[in-house]
């Protein structure tokens, strides 16, 4: 039973005010047509979970949609500051709880596993955990040591962003992995975007691969450049042009909005940002070619 | 400085470069860590292996990396795993010789912030957290920091820990339980501070034209000059020539 | 910097007497060569770590290698009994220490990761727990309940077989993947065989297909076949006639004896034991061809 | 049951079969619990996923698989996972409907012994071990149980706990905290055992042809049989022609 539906039905249907949600990406594979279809929807109250906010959470921070803020590194990667998310922290609009990125992602594992707690080694940095007080401890019965643990992280939503997947949400990614499975398991419903929908003959032709299986995928969502500005490996590059011009550009809040106004609220969908995005700057994004070589699978 | 062939990142680049050695695995950041890196490895560490947090293992970037998740680092790199594993498999379980740090303050044992200016709870400044750099500091063998030197980046108590260095000095580290070794240099466009065996900050060498009072008045604590602090040589013609030529031709970070 | 020497080199370097050994591999790439020529050199004392003994380590606890077994099921699989082991263990010849396959799992994920121990979910069954000193429990923080959790296990010397590497270690797997990766991060050293040494282009055409990093290998051997009776996914079959024939000779020690004399002891090494097993066999375990398509990485 | 137009293996398949629904997720050995899988994906349950503890998910073998790790399970799967993934990301986190289990004695509160006979240090038969068994007997949503109905399998408690059924019955198995139902059917070659509500097997089906009596010969507890105990529907000719013709044509496992 085919899973794929469009990305503002897939919101509709599985994105809720108040939700916990984990729109995944390490720099990679940043889902931003999703971010931007959950403004459009005006979603309020959320709380959003990355380990690194990035563009999309301080534009969603800046739209008005989000409650609270759980993530393990604020910058604008490789160029500063993510202006609206600090603005909102010093602020006190913005609540938040922090943690290291291995503080961050084990608590992911945790979620994924199924597992109560994850435990970490000793940081000698103790002031983030005395503030935290997700960060506990055990006695580690082997050595009687102190360990620092921390709990499941189990959002109610994940969004994911891949290269292909089939339409039963077989997803396949390469490049840079993240945090993409983990949030996909953690998570008790999952949208997944796809720059294609392959045939499952594409997956099955290389099992290892697959790295989200459609068994804990609600929707999938065909959205060609949903990365954009981030990018997708092997599809478009980085828009570091972008990642510079939000840095001066969301210095206020007028200059998001009208960021926002033009780019978000002003346009329907994802093609039609691409559309407007102009073929200059499709051009400057292409990613070439390098392909992998085919491995031999076996006729058994 | 001005009268000198080559600028305050160039010269923290390659006095960076320096402190590398022959087939470290070293955890990179983007920016000036990355080019000491590429620095290293095409003078005298061919063998370096840069690790990315992002999960990218033996990157070989074909253009200069401009994030830590740059599609660069990935094409051509000897393998890519997930963020829990580059954590776990890599930094935790000893794999990682060298890590870079930075952050807004640094005070006098080498302990780090990136977290906040003023009060945790009401920030005068909020600056990015943690990332990668609670655990980088902990676990690898070894950590360098490149910096300005400015006093208000070098206080005598940073105002957060984000990072661990000495802590409060002596074996306020070692009993923690953390793996590695801690900050071994902080390279600046002054000089080169170098924990003592309390772990205290103390001048290790200076760059050629600079002056004690100098790297003093920029340093939040009364700063101590260790016994054989040298002068650094100046960079070579073919580091400048490497620097500008190959890695950073359109000077974005030099 | 090449690591590559011949397999009875690398044992010669890497495996001591007393050893803890983990001979890694679910059912796909078992590296038997290694473990015939550990036979051959004749090592004693060892403590032989697998989820599955399978017939690798039926082999060498009846060649006298092992003075322990650290396992989580030992069956010949789809077969039935592995005839010495269960032999020694009912005569105490032979020390043991008992886990579930996740209980062994996750001491190997503790080990590889660097962590002091893993939590488990409760199963119910507390027999194995209350006779195996190395299940502990600690407190949850968070719920207040006991969990039970396991510490690391650092075996001295991993063996892992893979599809491929370059000279330098930098190892490619593909197929069922077992613990391999756990089990070489695990460890304090790691013997790599490989049914084909690679140009490092070939590995860097496809990162994300790199379970094993170079840095934590210390020897690469080149030992086409060397997982037979068990197989390499898309270089030859499981050779499940060997799997029934060793259930019937390994019934007494002389079967077994008798065994190793002809295919061990008689044999220089791998190249010979191929040879021996003769071109009908060789035509019985073709793999066959079913390919993997390239995918892109992008040229930036 | 000489007589019969099937033997007691096809029996059990097809039985075993009937107990899966479409869209189970299923946790899957090889032999009979394979066939009664891909009986029930060629008749009531087509989108029913297989997946393997040697981490293969939606397998679609093209030959009988011999072995759990059969390449032949990996070729054309949509996905491959690491053990230690299969049992954390899938089994626990609660991605499994159905596991299968087995072992050298199941007792009256349908737990089960696949370690030892006897004592567990100086054992008289010294078994396989638990495998996958503890984790995908508590955590699996349920759990079915292929078996000989045979004494010396049934004894009114195992001799080890190598996985849990209800254990002594009651809210015992509740109260460890464990994740899935537990096992919900034995199948055997006479009949079908099912947890009545504290957790005891009784005999909820029974096979044409079979007595209660013969049940309770082979069977070390005293067996009680549910009020509303069924006769089994024989196996059809449509099931048995499956199950002979393509999925066990040289009669391995049949």
């Amino acid at each position: 039973m085919s899973k794929i539906t469009s990305l503002p039905e897939a919101i509709r249907q599985h994105v809720y005010t108040g939700d916990l949600v984990y729109a995944s990406g390490f720099t990679h594979l940043i889902p931003f047509a999703a971010g931007h279809e959950i403004i459009r929807q005006g979603l309020k109250d959320l709380t959003l979970a990355r380990a690194t906010p990035d563009l999309i959470y301080d534009q969603m921070v800046a739209a008005g949609c989000a409650r609270k803020l759980i993530f393990s590194y604020i910058g604008n990667p490789g160029v500063g500051s993510l202006h609206r998310i600090r603005a909102a922290l010093e602020s006190g609009q913005l609540e938040w709880e922090e943690y290291s990125h291995f503080g961050m992602i084990s608590r992911l594992q945790a979620g994924a596993s199924g597992l109560p707690f994850m435990p970490m080694n000793p940081s000698g940095a103790a002031d983030l955990a005395e503030r935290n007080p997700c960060y506990q401890q055990v006695t580690d019965p082997y050595s009687g040591r102190a360990v620092v643990v921390v709990p499941p992280l189990t959002p109610d939503i994940a969004i994911i962003h891949a290269q292909r997947a089939d339409a039963l949400g077989n997803a396949q990614i390469w490049g840079i992995l993240g945090e993409q499975q983990l949030a996909a398991f953690a998570s008790q419903r999952v949208i997944l975007t796809v720059e294609e929908i392959v045939d499952e003959t594409i997956i099955r032709a290389d099992p290892n691969r697959t790295i989200i299986p459609g068994m804990v995928v609600d929707a999938v969502c065909h959205v060609p450049f949903c990365a954009h500005p981030s990018y997708t490996q092997g599809y478009y590059d980085r828009d570091n042009e972008f990642y510079l011009a939000w840095d001066k550009l969301s210095k206020t809040p007028q200059g998001a909005q009208e960021y926002l106004d033009a780019w978000v609220f002003g346009l329907p969908d994802r093609a039609a940002y691409w559309e407007k995005l102009g073929s200059e700057t499709h051009r400057r994004l292409e990613a070439g070619e390098h392909f992998s070589q085919p491995v031999n699978y076996g006729a058994y | 400085m001005d009268e000198l062939p080559y600028n305050a990142q160039e010269l923290m680049v390659v006095n960076a470069a320096r402190l590398l050695k022959d087939h470290d695995v070293v955890f990179v950041g983007v920016g000036i860590p990355n080019l000491a890196c590429n620095l290293a490895m095409r003078t005298h560490a061919p063998n370096l292996q840069m690790i990315y947090e992002a999960g990218v293992i033996g990157a070989q970037p074909a253009r200069l990396p401009l994030s830590i998740g740059d599609p660069t680092l990935v094409t051509g790199a000897t393998a890519v795993c997930s963020m829990y594993d580059i954590f776990s498999l890599y930094l935790q379980r000893g794999n990682v010789d060298v890590g870079f740090l930075g952050g807004a303050q640094i005070d006098q044992f080498g302990n780090i912030n990136a977290t906040v200016i003023g009060d945790y709870d009401h920030p005068k400044v909020r600056l990015p957290g943690s990332g990668g750099s609670m655990e980088i500091a902990a676990w690898a063998n070894r950590c360098y920091i490149i910096t300005p030197h400015q006093k208000r980046r070098f206080p005598a108590r940073v105002d957060f820990h984000t990072s661990a260095g000495f802590l409060t000095g002596g074996d306020a580290r070692t009993k923690t339980g953390v793996r590695g070794g801690g900050p071994q240099a902080v390279v600046t466009n002054l000089g080169i501070l170098q924990p003592d065996e309390s772990g205290e900050l103390v001048l290790a060498a200076i760059h050629p034209g600079v002056v004690f009072e100098e790297v003093q008045e920029n340093t939040g604590w009364t700063l101590k000059q260790a016994l054989n602090c040298q002068v650094t040589t100046p960079p070579t013609e073919m580091e400048l020539q490497i620097l500008r030529e190959k890695l950073d031709p359109n000077r974005i970070y030099i």
